[in-house]
């Protein structure tokens, strides 16, 4: 974060969700470094636009991880060159549900396919914060914002299962008011060898303050929205996360994982059976009259 | 009589290709200079192509402007080409498809059933390379060779197709002799005292890509781009190179913006709508200060346009490709041997500057092949980023001007913004903060100005200054400007920005830049008007390239109108 | 067609499967304008760029429907402001396995939640055949085409489930060689009342003649590739369509319908809700001081 | 004294924002000519925003460079404006954030304490509007009129806001009479004879398109652009029209092509990175000459650049957005009357050559509020699209001119092409159909020739010609320069390209055109030396707008500099 024009910086509305994503990723890097007996600067955060990318700026650990603020929709793709050209990089993503789901979906599933190895944050409000509150991808049908006088006339998109069918090898789902479970569970997903998603419900407090509906009210006779996994459950098995998915509460933990080739792996063995590297000067004498 | 200069031109089908590379491949072989020049529909297989050979006995600058003989495959071809044709050229036709009145510049081949008689019915193409031999006086052997060669591809079927393309060559070399008909053989070859390569321009940038030290390549398919691709997939292979093939032109872009993030020396090559797409892309590599060659190989514009044909109408949104204030650098090479050496220096410039760098090619050079001189590649000097080595806690874009840039992995971590950025790359708007990146973004460009340029009759007062592609025939027409007493110069440079260091104070002193160019605005004349120049474009937007013969034809018009007054540039 | 040159018109190479998917559509439009007392002009065909987007300029019908040939991967944006601005236009989008699925993919989701009623019929040969035979999403893995020398790295993506996961209404599945047969199912896909997908196996016979594995080779021991749909396939049932799907050969039939509002109908009835019209006068006037 | 034109800057956060509200709108009641400004960080709640109020006897053209009065609401906000501050203003500012040295011409009020004691800590800016009017002379009555407007939103909650922001605005008045200190206030109002409307930039473009028949309306958010989707949403409603937000400016972009074909007439809006991203679109329009209209609303660039700050360096962008040859028509407004006339003239364009235009609006225009006299709609022609009704069979492309259009459902099917095409829209790349196409789209232009300008001291050899936003600044330093006896003209159109007849011959018989924009190419300049103008720039790119006197001190210099043959445009 600079220093120098504090009080010119972006800053999140008190209450954001964001924040505690912020405090879970700090941690998250915290224990992989020492784990991986890494440094920062091994780490890449390629940020999103939105109020959630703004996070790679808002760091507050000493050592600063490398970061890529790129344009609206992007982090995959930008990933994606970081990650094979720097396969010894630990590459997250932090991105919203509108960069992410709505001007950013047709990355994921290119991605998915090819099992790229980055950990991406989304952090879904169900609006667009940044623009000051239109509806999102994960916005519900029905739902009156500023863009949507009338109510929005999409039915919405549901993250976890779309992630699951386009193959996405390792998905999780939490919240951002528990930022230690959120730091575990995006470490676990750092520690995944290919593509994982940890998609997070961080509210919006100025134009879509869910923090009632995941946590619940007993006095007004609101269940909470989240649900814990059941005992024993299976990530690697597809059918218990299409149920638990199907179930509509908001899951917390590793809903799927799937142990397959990464692209950087793929990219190796296949290009194996190339022939041996030819220098540029082997190349032109084969042009040779 | 004997030509030195020879031109044929095959009007046909997808059969015309393989006659065309037979050709070129028999008379680089024999010693001469060849250059070929191909256009085609955008379709799969069959519709009508048209490809010409030019064969001579001394290096040449262009295609050729009308052919000696025509090779007419199909009514349509003879139809649409015959006009073409030099007063005195000769016709071979096929018989099979249509008849001509004997005028005793044709004669028909069944090429067909010669084909059927060898035992091969798509040999037709070596039949009519066996009469073209025999007119011009070729040895059939090189066409042998290049034959076995080319279908040595260890399969069962190998030695029968051989054998009947050369059965086919002798029934078409006798044929003609039957004929009666016979038109100025070629003069024979000087064969150059140096080794030669033959080539095209997709070899040619990639390898001199490659030569620089690129180690990164990703690209979706794109026509006329897609040979680069191809060509890297299988050439930039070996540890730590990475070539993919994307989703999307906007999945290259970005994926660029990563992995030269990264410390990657990477590269894409696309086509006018994959540039489209990067538009904004683009914009961010400039504003982040990410290294980056995009190769933008120009076909007919706007939108799908004309995948097939050739055009230079991509130069505006070449130099300024995204909203805000930017201007990429644009290299935009005019032979085979630029391409080597501009895509080199695309890459040079890339690391050098930190920024995108616009390889700007286009269709009528990447349908091109020709014998080369081959090139020396140790003249390729391997630029390396300045990679920052210090402490944490560096200050990234604290200074106006380049600075050294940190590579994850290493010391210096920081973030590359989109947004108007502070000193450590964090976001700021401050008006101080912009003026500063401002002023660096653009300053940094004074660091491409080693480009050069090539003069010709530098005294006078109005010169032509083709760029790209056009840089073949115009220089043809400057030949024959010059020949007929014109008082013209002769100004060219594949560097069109930045321009080389003292080219644009040169072309400010001329009274009159007349800029052959193939599009309709006249970009380049416009952009050198921008910076004070008083140029003029000639232009043509058919999808071919310009005629030398009816060019320079033009160039005198202009000029005489200029001494008229007539033109006030 | 154009008729003046004719000499210069695209061709499809000898035994496209495309030709088959143009009868069928030719067939189809023939068949709903008879039934719905309509005309060609009532038509719209939204073309993707390669060679199964050059089926626009190809129909052989005396009358013409209207067309679009617009830029590479486009035809659904294409066609949502062709439906929501002409309604009573019957708009078919003929696009490619690249076009539709590569730089096309993102606008498949947003069609799908509004349930724009289209019907795409989507010709898949597994290949990019205009740019001459690079490897598309549904390229199988370690393919090797010109732009994998060494093999494909990407898995390949199954376009009926991943149409099914993201909430097209209405999917079927067929092959190029039984026109009538399409034309059937094309003309069932336009009477749906939402967003409809016809996705086509149709051989590339200059880069990927998949006939045999299709229907089939007794002698070469190759079982079909096709299979029909059970007795009694249920469309209405998800996991029936699932199943179906999961089974890996190219099912023949309608494999899933789902009746829900379209974004026409969703649009009328939400914004009904708004004030009576306004006109440009009276807006004004609330701006007086 | 009295003045007769007051400015007053606001700089804290959020709760600036309606502090200028009431203030505006209070003195708009009186009778005053009010214009606004404000400029905002990149941030949802909180961080540095500064407004200005500028409050005239007259109309004015611009926001007014130096404030008479400065309400700082933080120590930043102090410490970054009081610079600006006009010699002998006054200063009041929050006591309870930071305490300033007494020197007769600032006074401290603590607005915090205030605001609680009326029970409503919101109340801040009510506390500053009240000590405002009290030292500028405004009676309360008039913001307590805007406050009940205001806050009348049919919750509970609304009597206790009125009632405590009235409260304070009667502590502040009360705060600024025990001060002591007084200031110049404002010569009494002479309210126009005619009726107003206090308008926002997004309105009347919003209004302008509908008042043209604008029917169809799609948008992705983005700064400052989406104001306008908003509008739209909630007031273009009714039958046989449609509003929606998109996933993309991709998807907008080419939903404007599905829905202008079909007979709609279609608008969206976007800033910078939506362009860039409509790029290839934009391009397929202009080929398959589809009816549209696209407003850019400037903000910083390059990239995601300055979301919020003012400039104007998408011109180029907007000229020629796509590769290929195309060249938009753009309209760039100046004011806010230019923004209604301007958007329904760009629909009308649009239709009347069957293409796509550009209407470039930008921050500084988008933040603006105003009263102005209440625009006569009626002088708004609606112009149709010629739509094509005879028979099937139609050559819609056999024109070298502009056709009628056919329309789904209707007769005349025919395929609208990206591609290059015949008569009927069906690809063909023969060379003759390419310049036949070519010549089509680019001569359907002078269609458009009918744009106005305005022209002052004609007989000056050197003019200045500012563009957009800048025309209210440049203005004002007009007037200046004219006062200060240099003789210097004026010329001003917000029709870009094509120029309106006449205007092009006019510029050219110039020695010199001055160009102020807020760019660092100097884009507006360079484009006219293009058509051969001999123009300069007078260029700022801080992400603020020109203030009207530093301006008119570099235009004296440069017309100096010209006159000593410095300059040789
Ligand atoms: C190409 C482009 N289009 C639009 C925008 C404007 N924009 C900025 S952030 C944003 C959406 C933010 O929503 P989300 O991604 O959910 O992030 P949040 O602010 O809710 O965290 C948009 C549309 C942009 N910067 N670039
Ligand atoms: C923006 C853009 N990128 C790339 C291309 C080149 N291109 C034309 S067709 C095509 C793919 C064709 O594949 P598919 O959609 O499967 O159609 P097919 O030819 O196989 O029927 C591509 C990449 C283009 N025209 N525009
Ligand atoms: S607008 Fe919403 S998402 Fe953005 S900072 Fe404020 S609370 Fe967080
Ligand atoms: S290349 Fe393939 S898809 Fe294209 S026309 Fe030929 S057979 Fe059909
Ligand atoms: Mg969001
Ligand atoms: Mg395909």
């Amino acid at each position: 974060m600079t220093t120098k024009n504090s009080n010119y910086d972006f800053k999140w509305c008190p209450g954001c969700g964001d924040f505690g994503v912020r405090r879970a990723i700090e941690f998250a890097l915290g224990g992989r470094n020492e784990k991986h007996e890494t440094r920062m600067q091994d780490n890449v955060i390629v940020a999103g636009i939105g109020c959630s990318g703004n996070l790679v700026h808002l760091l507050e650990s000493d050592e600063q991880p490398f970061g890529i603020h790129g344009i609206h929709g992007r982090t995959l793709p930008i990933a994606l060159g970081v990650k094979s050209g720097s396969p010894n990089s630990n590459v997250i993503i932090v991105a919203g549900d509108g960069d992410f789901l709505s001007i950013g979906m047709e990355h994921i599933g290119p991605q998915a396919q090819r099992n790229l190895d980055v950990t991406a944050v989304i952090m879904d409000n169900g609006v667009y914060g940044l623009t000051k509150g239109q509806g999102s991808p994960t916005t519900k049908f029905g739902t009156v914002t500023s863009s949507t006088p009338f109510g929005k006339i999409e039915a919405a998109l549901n993250p976890l299962s779309f992630y699951l069918e386009i193959g996405v090898s390792f998905i999780a789902s939490h919240y951002s008011s528990k930022p230690r479970e959120l730091a575990a569970l995006i470490e676990t997903a750092m520690e995944h060898k290919g593509f994982s998603i940890v998609h997070v419900q961080s509210p919006c407090t100025t134009y879509n303050d869910t923090y009632e509906q995941l946590k619940g009210n007993k006095r007004k006779g609101i269940d909470p929205g989240i649900i814990d996994l059941p005992e024993g459950y299976d990530p690697s098995d597809r059918a218990q996360a299409m149920a638990i998915i199907a179930d509509g509460r908001v899951p917390l933990g590793v809903i799927y994982k799937e142990d397959r080739p990464t692209l950087n792996d793929q990219y190796v063995s296949l290009t194996g059976r190339a022939p041996a590297t030819s220098s540029p000067d082997k190349i032109l004498a084969s042009y040779a009259i | 009589m004997e030509k030195r200069d020879f031109v044929v031109r095959f009007a046909g089908e997808a059969n015309v290709v393989t006659a065309t590379e037979a050709l070129a491949s028999a008379a680089a072989s024999a010693g001469y200079y060849v250059y070929t020049f191909a256009t085609f529909p955008s379709q799969i297989l069959g519709g009508p192509i048209w490809t010409q050979v030019r064969i001579s006995t001394v290096p040449v600058f262009g295609q050729g402007d009308y052919p000696d003989l025509l090779v007419a495959f199909n009514k349509y071809g003879y139809d649409t080409h015959h006009v073409e044709l030099r007063p005195g050229g000769v016709t071979i036709y096929n018989s099979k498809e249509f008849d001509l009145p004997e005028d005793g510049l044709n004669f028909g081949i069944d090429v067909e059933a010669l084909a059927k008689e060898v035992g091969n019915p798509r040999a037709t193409n070596f039949v009519t390379v066996g009469a073209i031999s025999q007119e011009i006086g070729f040895s059939l052997d090189d066409v042998k060779a290049f034959n076995k060669t080319k279908y040595s591809r260890g399969r069962d079927s190998d030695a029968q197709i051989i054998e009947s393309n050369n059965a086919a060559l002798e029934l078409g070399a006798h044929a003609a002799r039957d004929s009666g008909i016979s038109i100025e053989s070629i003069a024979a070859a000087i064969p150059p005292d140096y080794e030669q390569v033959m080539v095209e321009s997709s070899d040619m940038i990639g390898l001199g890509a490659m030569a620089a030290g690129l180690d990164y390549y990703v690209g979706y398919p794109i026509s006329p781009a897609t040979k680069i691709l191809i060509w890297m997939e299988s050439r930039m292979v070996g540890e730590n190179r990475f070539v993919h093939q994307t989703s999307s032109e906007i999945e290259s872009i970005n994926t660029l913006i990563g992995a030269g993030f990264a410390g990657k020396k990477v590269m894409t090559a696309t086509s006018g709508p994959g540039l489209s797409l990067m538009s904004e892309g683009l914009g961010l590599a400039w504003m982040a200060e990410i290294p980056m060659v995009v190769v933008n190989v120009q076909r007919g514009g706007p939108a799908t346009g004309l995948p097939t044909k050739t055009e230079q109408s991509d130069l505006f949104t070449c130099i300024h490709p995204a909203h805000g204030d930017v201007r990429m650098p644009v290299i935009a090479p005019g032979d085979l041997e630029e391409c080597l050496f501009g895509s080199a220096k695309a890459v040079n410039w890339a690391e050098r500057y930190q920024g995108p760098v616009i390889l700007l090619s286009e269709m009528v050079l990447s349908e091109r092949t020709q014998n080369i001189k081959k090139p020396d590649l140790s003249k390729i000097v391997v630029e390396e980023r300045k990679v920052y080595t210090g402490d944490n806690g560096y200050h990234r874009y604290a200074s106006e001007e380049l600075s050294a840039m940190p590579i994850p992995g290493g010391p210096g971590a920081y973030v590359a913004n989109g947004s108007e950025h502070d000193e450590f790359g964090d976001t700021t708007h401050l008006a101080s903060v912009h003026v500063h990146g401002t002023h660096r973004r653009f300053g940094k460009l004074s660091l491409l100005n080693d480009g050069t340029y090539e003069e010709f009759n530098p005294e006078a007062s109005i010169t032509m200054m083709p760029w790209g592609g056009t840089k073949g025939p115009a220089r043809e027409a400057f030949e024959i400007l010059r020949e007929r007493g014109v008082d013209i110069g002769w100004f060219y440079t594949m560097f069109l920005h930045p321009l080389p260091d003292g080219a644009l104070g040169i072309l400010k002193s001329k009274d009159l830049v007349i800029v052959p160019e193939l599009n309709y605005q006249g970009q380049w004349s416009a952009l050198l008007r921008m910076d004070r120049v008083k140029a003029e474009s000639i232009t043509q937007y058919t999808g071919l390239p310009f005629k030398a013969g009816l060019l320079a034809d033009r160039i005198e018009t202009m000029v005489l109108q200029h001494q008229e007054g007539k033109i006030l540039a």
